[in-house]
């Protein structure tokens, strides 16, 4: 590794009117490394990213880039100087094509005699895709025909692009912000090929994830940050998962991760069973049990249908086949609300455009499902609803700055964490958990786990979508295995029991 | 801090008040008689029509859609309210009974109108914007085929339209009871769950449908109410004139919904506030009502509207806090 | 284990034929203006065969379609911003009004000639730019800012002629609503002009593409460093010219200035860009489909009046056709979500 | 002779007033002039607020009303009255004239003085009142219901005039239908829906009709009023009715869209045209041939003198209670414009702005 100084920041400050996201951080980057960042929910990564490539102006501190002072003040200025960036949230114009996505910002590029040139846009479009292994994404489709896998990896060419575009020859920095959440494994591993095609070049990476394994076989180096403090930085050989927790949570992970002593035997009594259940295209015969005080997880790569049936449940979609019987009675939804009214509850996928609304404070968000529990008479009591929320944002550790902050302000697992909140403090009987620790830090995740363990201790019954495979077997009392819309398996998880990866991942594939 | 947050919600509210301010200060200087006892009367109580559509169109923009449809809907129920009770004037009944009967008739037609244009909308996802257009052109044609002229009321029964004239202190009755209206809505609004359940449609539908809120339920009540309020609008303004014309609804469409922007309600849905919605309407009605008093040579008349809405809405948004996009 | 295979291959195959469907519905959709427009078409031949397809009428159909054109147009750019604009019926009509007093008329001894058509666009030009600069400057919804400015146009207008109308005498002036090249109205000719500097303007330069992304999710240009609120300006601008071109070509075939060049012309041009598939919470459709939206609207109007449609249920029938039109021209399914 | 006297509006006759003691009265009452010696000086020292409300003054022959006023305030200047002036544009909305009448009557209190032309007949009833509640007094043109008259608002409604729809809408019918020879197409633009003077002028129409049975009506719809509507109408008419033989027209504002119509298919001057209202260019076109009839309201006489009779009742000159039913509500005089009196028109009224008398109240009144 060579030693030169590509980037670093010293002592950067940023506040949004009142929240301290950032207070004196400092941050060096050698070229050619990947400098991995981790720190809990709210700890300033992501506003550090975003001053860095010029989408929010610094509070003070100064940067420096190959020993030049650097201040972007937008992102085409970064890119310049042969920085890019994926963002948290995706950040592809869903109506444009993916070749107008990758070159979006710099047309200017491809202008003769004042008119666009797309012929050539769309032939440089297929090179760079091929570059990151994507040769199988046409640059003329829309990006909203794409999955969001693909997107991440769209959105991981236009980076890899603006290296090359760099109006510089020397090195380049690529920031990527939770590149990996919405990715799976063999994506994964194929990002993680290009990142280190970049770093052989020179090219340094700053890579933010919460998923500890992955920040600790990529990266060279490790930044911890704790609310908006440097909480050490370490070489990856002297780190491990749970110094890192250490130093982000502030204390070590005091239980078992899954808190497997918490884990019970479900009772008897079915409170929701599929019979045969069928959706055109999607899936079909799957038949199973959910049992009160159960976990069941469910396990399948992308296209399972998984998801699908979980929309089933929750009411989003009808069925075309077959019966769901929800606590001795046939039903069949036609919209969310009624399978809330029979105790059913999803957290969705995606958190910004299903889970919160974004324009709303935290505490009107955690009262969106349990109206009926907070009012009196028909009318809703406001003490009752910022008292839930007091309490949930205690027991979530949610980073507000107050319950009536709206949502949009909170950082990207804060949001998720609100939604958790909702569809906790709903009291349903049966909770679809699609991907609930998505984004969310280690420490909350562990708490997430307890929460989920304490509410079927109560009772309840959850479907459980796991983020990860290894979450899935943890958490669950059994696990169905999902494979081209059937069910290929059903394995029993009993706590001294838990079925290996490798034979999960076997009927997966 | 939290403080802070909190107080900027009543910002739209102080900056509307000092727009009305502003505005009756300058037209009391530039004309006396701006605040003599009858101007105010006139204010006070032939706001009515305005501020009850307005009080309807708030919901409808709250949840994100909009109604084109209301100039129209109060035309036809104003043509439909006339004809019946012309078709029942001659009866046994008395003549309270038979305005009684017309009128309910007439709530109940326009209910069920708001119900079919929200059905068409939520069910068969025609954006409001357009299935109101569609709707717009449907009941003027209706109004024009009920009566293609307009009615008077006969004068025998003027007796029982009296009561648009009677004032509780300066306020018209009809202008208390599209008060009486607000507020309840405002109660409905901010402390059921059907009222954030508006809210959170405006703000994020996806999410509120996922999140349990009965989402197209919803949507069609908003679009009731305001068929119903469109209907209360053209009774008043049947009282107001003693008649009823196919037409005379046109010009309110944009000025309810101006009306109620300019009361800080926002266009993309989710934020506002009813109670502001009588402020908005007061800044419109101050405007139109000042510049006859003022007498603004009438050519100049709609460019001075124009700026001044303009500089009311200026003055009106809180951009401060504003970090959503405006479209 | 056999039967599950097969079962797999069952969801498979069911789940490509179902994939294949909607592919085929989304391009049939894509063209489902079109097919609306030609069924249009098909059943006025059928009711009024000879006299709605002589040729004469043809030529009065592209006549009525040219001045709907270019205020859609305008407002295509408009909407795909995400944005609205009422100000049409003011803008077209100050436009209307100021060309006839600029150019030789009956009212006034001013004389500009074709210079009197550019100075008339121009306003409009300002206008679209002053509402453009004040709704991203002040942040006020276009609504409101395009509403105060119709107010503000239409009186302009009224105030240019004071109640008595100029009525156009420069000759050239009065020659061309009459004149026609290849048998196309040359007043129409002038919309296909404008119509292709907007297809150009969409397809093929970056602007094109940043008003796309503005109508879609306008925080992604922003943080890509696209100056968004300039984008929005010149949408506005560019719609003020579309008016302006409206205006002037309302006054040549009038023959007179008139406020009314520009009444009721912004409800039926919002129809047709939806009815052509603009999106009105921005992002999709485009010029094209203005086109074919605004063809359905003036078809229909002209079919209807052909027929001798009663009066009183003309605007009726117009609303249920609109509506049956948008109802088979877009998206349904649950996951539509429909301001 | 007064062309203001070659009424073509003339269906109603003087009622007959009854016994001879009255007849000297009416003579005197028909006589009468203000004198403005007679005027008390306290009177000529308030502020007398002075208005017309019109329908919007996007139309001529509105606009020529709001000129009548001004007019009728240069009278007022002339012998010295302080006044007031403002014209009040209802858009042609209903709802905004009754509170632009509310709003002008409540500022002006009692000293007030306005002309109306409701923009609904229905309307006329509540613009008295808002103005009898403030004391103020107002004459009305045009329209109002058949079972409501001023003297219902005695004495603030003070008189009703109207140029007489019906026999305006007959006489351009029947001198299209002479100019086709009695026979043949025509079109027919209506005015805006549900709009009493336009159904009056329909009903006109539909009485020569009958008239002539070999006269057949192609096409009828709504211009709206409007030239642009009325361009497209007839446009698209003339391509399934090449053979038209003459187009009537509610108003001349339309006549002007459907001569545009003509003109673009070479049909101008062969294809007869009227129109109601005496637009400068359409009396141009009855110069030039193109328009074979218009109607000349006089806006002037109209607006101007209505606010002289109410002038005179403001200021004590006279008394509504003299006035017999049929100086309350009566007849304005209409001028058909055709070939033959174009001339003659052109000459008292477009060339020359006439020269009126408003002392002379009642010079207004057709039949006088
Ligand atoms: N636009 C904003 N307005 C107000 N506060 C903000 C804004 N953006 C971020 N913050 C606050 O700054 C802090 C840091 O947020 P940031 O997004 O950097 O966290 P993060 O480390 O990326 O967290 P996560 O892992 O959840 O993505 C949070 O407390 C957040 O609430
Ligand atoms: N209907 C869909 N449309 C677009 N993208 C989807 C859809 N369903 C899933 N995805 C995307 O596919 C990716 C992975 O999906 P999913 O979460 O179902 O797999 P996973 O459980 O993470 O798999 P693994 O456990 O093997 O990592 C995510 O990026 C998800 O956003
Ligand atoms: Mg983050
Ligand atoms: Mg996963």
């Amino acid at each position: 590794m060579s030693k030169n100084i590509l980037f670093s920041a010293k002592n950067i400050v940023k506040s949004f009117h009142g929240t301290q996201a950032l207070k004196e951080v400092d941050l060096d980057v050698y070229e050619g490394e990947v400098v991995g960042l981790v720190g809990e929910n709210g700890a300033g990564k992501s506003t550090l990213m975003k001053i860095i490539i010029g989408v929010q102006p610094q509070g003070s501190g100064e940067m420096y880039l190959r020993g030049k002072p650097f201040q972007p003040h937008d992102p085409l200025e970064a890119n310049a100087e042969g920085i890019g960036m994926v963002y948290q949230e995706q950040s592809l114009i869903t109506t444009l094509s993916v070749g107008q996505n990758l070159f979006f910002g710099h047309e200017k590029e491809f202008m003769q005699m004042g008119i666009v040139n797309w012929k050539k846009m769309y032939a440089e479009a297929a090179a760079v895709l091929s570059e990151v292994g994507c040769e199988d994404i046409n640059p003329r489709k829309k990006v909203i025909d794409l999955n969001f896998a693909t997107r991440q990896m769209v959105e991981i060419a236009k980076v890899v692009n603006v290296t090359k575009e760099a109006s510089t020859d020397g090195k380049c920095l690529i920031l990527l912000d939770e590149p990996t959440s919405v990715l799976n494994e063999t994506e994964v591993k194929r990002l993680f090929q290009e990142i280190r095609k970049l770093t052989a070049k020179g090219h340094s990476v700053i890579f933010v994830s919460h998923r500890l394994d992955e920040v600790l076989e990529i990266s060279d180096r490790i930044y911890v940050y704790k609310d908006g403090e440097n909480a050490g930085n370490m070489n990856v050989a002297d780190a491990t998962e749970a110094i890192l927790y250490e130093r982000m949570v502030g204390h070590e992970t005091n239980s078992e991760y899954y808190h497997l002593d918490k884990q019970v035997i479900p009772k008897e009594e079915v409170v929701l069973e599929a019979k045969d259940l069928g959706c055109r295209g999607k899936f079909k015969h799957v038949n199973f049990q959910l049992h009160k005080g159960e976990i069941l997880g469910f396990c399948g790569v992308v296209g399972s249908g998984k998801e699908e049936i979980c929309s089933v449940f929750c009411g989003d979609e009808s069925p075309d086949f077959g019966e769901l019987i929800v606590k001795g009675r046939k039903t069949k939804y036609s919209a969310p609300y009624q399978a809330l009214n029979d105790g059913i509850l999803m957290i969705p996928m995606e958190r910004m455009v299903e889970g919160v609304i974004r324009g709303l404070s935290v505490e009107d968000n955690i009262a969106l499902s349990n109206a009926g529990r907070l009012s009196k008479r028909g009318m809703i009591s406001r003490k009752r609803v910022s008292e839930q929320a007091v309490e949930w944002i205690r027991r979530l550790r949610i980073k507000t700055s107050g319950k009536e902050e709206l949502v949009i302000q909170l950082s990207g697992g804060n949001q998720q964490k609100v939604v958790f909140a909702r569809v906790l403090a709903s009291e349903s009987d049966v909770v679809i958990l699609n991907h609930p620790t998505r984004g969310v830090d280690v420490g909350a995740k562990e708490e997430i786990y307890g929460l989920i363990r304490d509410m079927v201790a109560e009772g309840k019954s959850v479907i459980l979508l796991g983020d990860t495979l290894d979450e899935c077997i943890g958490m669950s009392n059994r696990v169905l295995i999902m494979r081209d819309g059937l069910v290929t398996g059903e394995l029993d998880a009993a706590v001294d029991a838990k079925p290996s990866q490798v034979s999960i991942i076997s009927m997966m594939v | 801090m939290n403080k802070l947050k909190t107080n900027k919600a009543y910002f739209a509210t102080y900056f509307s008040m000092a727009v009305i301010i502003c505005l009756v200060l300058i037209f009391t200087i530039m004309e006396k008689s701006f605040i003599n006892s009858s101007n105010i009367n006139n204010l006070l109580s032939d706001t009515a029509p305005l501020m009850i559509m307005a009080a309807g169109m708030t919901p409808v923009i709250l949840i994100g859609s909009i109604d084109l449809s209301v100039g129209a809907m109060c035309s036809v129920s104003n043509v439909l309210v006339v004809s019946f009770i012309m078709k029942f004037k001659d009866t046994i009944y008395a003549d309270w009974f038979i305005m009684l009967v017309t009128f309910v008739t007439t709530l109940v037609f326009a209910v069920i109108a708001g119900i079919i244009l929200g059905l068409i909308h939520v069910k068969l996802k025609v954006p409001s914007f357009i299935a109101s257009l569609a709707f717009m052109s449907i009941w003027n044609s209706a109004a024009l085929l009920i009566s293609n002229s307009p009615i008077s009321i006969p004068k025998k029964l003027w007796g029982t339209i009296d009561w648009y004239k009677i004032s509780i202190g300066p306020l018209g009755y009809p202008l208390v009871i599209a008060f009486l209206i607000i507020i309840g809505y405002y109660v409905i609004l901010t402390r059921t769950s059907l009222g954030r359940g508006i809210y959170a449609i405006g703000a994020n539908e996806r999410a509120a449908r996922m999140s349990g809120i009965a989402v197209d339920r919803i949507k069609i009540t908003a679009f009731a109410v305001n068929g119903f309020c469109a209907a209360l609008g053209a009774i008043f303004l049947m009282a107001k004139a003693k008649s009823c014309a196919p037409t005379v609804g046109d010009s309110f469409t944009l000025m309810v919904i101006s009306a109620v922007v300019l009361g800080g309600t926002a266009l993309i849905g989710g934020s506002g506030n009813i109670l502001n919605t009588i402020l908005g309407v007061f800044i419109v009605s101050i405007i139109k009502n000042g510049m006859n008093i003022v007498s603004i040579n009438v050519y100049w008349q709609k460019v001075v509207f124009g700026v001044v809405v303009l500089i009311a809405i200026a003055i009106n948004t809180d951009r401060s806090s504003r970090s959503f996009i405006v479209k | 284990m056999e039967e599950k295979n097969q079962a797999a291959l069952d969801i498979r195959e069911e789940f490509a034929a179902k994939v294949k469907a909607d592919n085929r519905k989304e391009k049939l959709m894509k063209w489902a203006p079109v097919g609306v427009l030609a069924a249009l078409i098909l059943v006025f031949c059928i009711l009024k065969g000879r006299s709605f397809l002589s040729l004469s009428n043809l030529v009065s159909i592209l006549n009525q379609w040219s001045l709907p054109l270019l205020v859609a147009l305008g407002l295509t750019f408009v909407i795909m911003i995400g944005s609205i604009d009422l100000s049409i019926d003011g803008t077209v009509g100050m436009v209307g009004s100021l060309t006839a007093i600029f150019v030789a008329n009956s009212k006034n001894t001013v004389n500009l000639g074709v210079l009197g058509f550019l100075l008339a666009i121009l306003c409009s030009v300002v206008v679209g730019f002053l509402i453009g600069v004040i709704h991203v400057k002040f942040k006020i919804p276009s609504f409101m800012v395009s509403f105060a400015f119709m107010n503000i146009c239409i009186g302009i207008g009224m105030l240019s002629y004071s109640g008595k109308p100029a009525t156009i005498r420069d000759p050239l002036m009065m020659a061309i609503p009459k004149a026609s090249f290849l048998g196309v109205p040359v007043i129409t000719w002038i919309a296909i002009a404008v119509l292709v500097l907007c297809y150009y303007i969409q397809e093929y330069t970056p602007f094109g593409r940043h008003v796309y992304a503005v109508g879609t999710d306008e925080t992604i240009p922003k943080a890509v460093g696209i100056n968004v609120n300039k984008v929005k300006i010149k949408v506005f601008t560019l719609a003020g010219f579309c008016y302006g071109v409206a205006g002037v070509i309302g006054a040549l075939r009038l023959g007179q200035g008139q406020i009314a060049i520009g009444t009721d012309q912004m409800f039926p041009a919002q129809a047709a860009v939806v009815i052509g598939g603009t999106a009105l919470t921005g992002g999709k459709g485009g010029v094209m489909n203005t086109v074919v939206g605004t063809l359905i609207m003036t078809v229909l109007i002209n079919g209807l009046t052909m027929m001798g449609v009663d009066p009183n249920i003309k605007t009726g029938i117009q609303g249920v056709i609109i509506l049956a039109a948008v109802i088979l021209t877009i998206k349904h399914g649950s996951a539509v979500i429909s301001k | 002779t007064d062309p203001a006297k070659e009424a073509a509006a003339t269906k109603e006759g003087t009622p007959d007033n009854g016994n001879a003691g009255d007849t000297d009265k009416a003579a005197e009452i028909a006589d009468f002039k203000i004198d403005a010696s007679q005027i008390p000086q306290e009177k000529l020292d308030t502020t007398l607020y002075v208005a017309c409300s019109i329908r919007g003054l996007e139309n001529p022959y509105i606009a020529t009303i709001a000129d009548g006023m001004d007019m009728f305030c240069e009278y007022l200047d002339s012998i010295g009255q302080k006044y007031e002036k403002q014209v009040l544009d209802s858009g042609g909305s209903n709802d905004v004239e009754i509170d632009n009448m509310k709003q002008f009557a409540a500022k002006a209190g009692g000293d007030a003085i306005a002309y109306a032309d409701p923009n609904e007949s229905a309307i006329a009833p509540s613009l008295a009142e808002a103005m009898a509640d403030a004391g103020g007094y107002l004459g009305t043109a045009w329209n109002k219901p058949d079972d409501v008259n001023p003297q219902d608002y005695d004495p603030n409604w003070v008189i009703h005039t109207s140029a007489d729809n019906v026999a305006n809408g007959k006489a351009t019918a029947e001198a299209l239908f002479e100019s086709m020879g009695g026979k043949g197409k025509v079109f027919v633009v209506e005015g805006m829906l549900g709009n009493t003077a336009s159904n009056s002028r329909i009903e006109g129409l539909k009485d020569a009709l009958k008239e002539y049975p070999d006269i057949e009506v192609a096409h009828q719809d709504t211009g709206n009023w409007a030239t642009n509507e009325a361009l497209t109408l007839v446009e698209t008419w003339l391509n399934d009715t090449p053979d038209v033989g003459g187009v009537w027209c509610a108003n001349d504002n339309m006549a002007t869209g459907a001569l545009q119509a003509l003109d673009a298919k070479g049909l101008k001057g062969k294809v007869g045209v009227t129109g109601i209202d005496a637009n400068t260019d359409i009396v141009e076109g009855v110069k030039d041939g193109s328009v074979i009839a218009t109607v000349s309201s006089n806006g002037y006489l109209q607006g101007g003198y209505t606010l002289a009779v109410c002038y005179a009742v403001w200021t004590g000159l006279i008394t509504t209670d003299e006035l017999p039913d049929d100086y309350r509500t009566f007849l304005t005089p209409a001028i058909l414009v055709t070939k033959d009196t174009v001339d003659d028109y052109v000459a008292e009224y477009v060339d020359s702005v006439p020269e009126y008398d408003f002392s002379d109240i009642w010079f207004c009144k057709a039949d006088k």
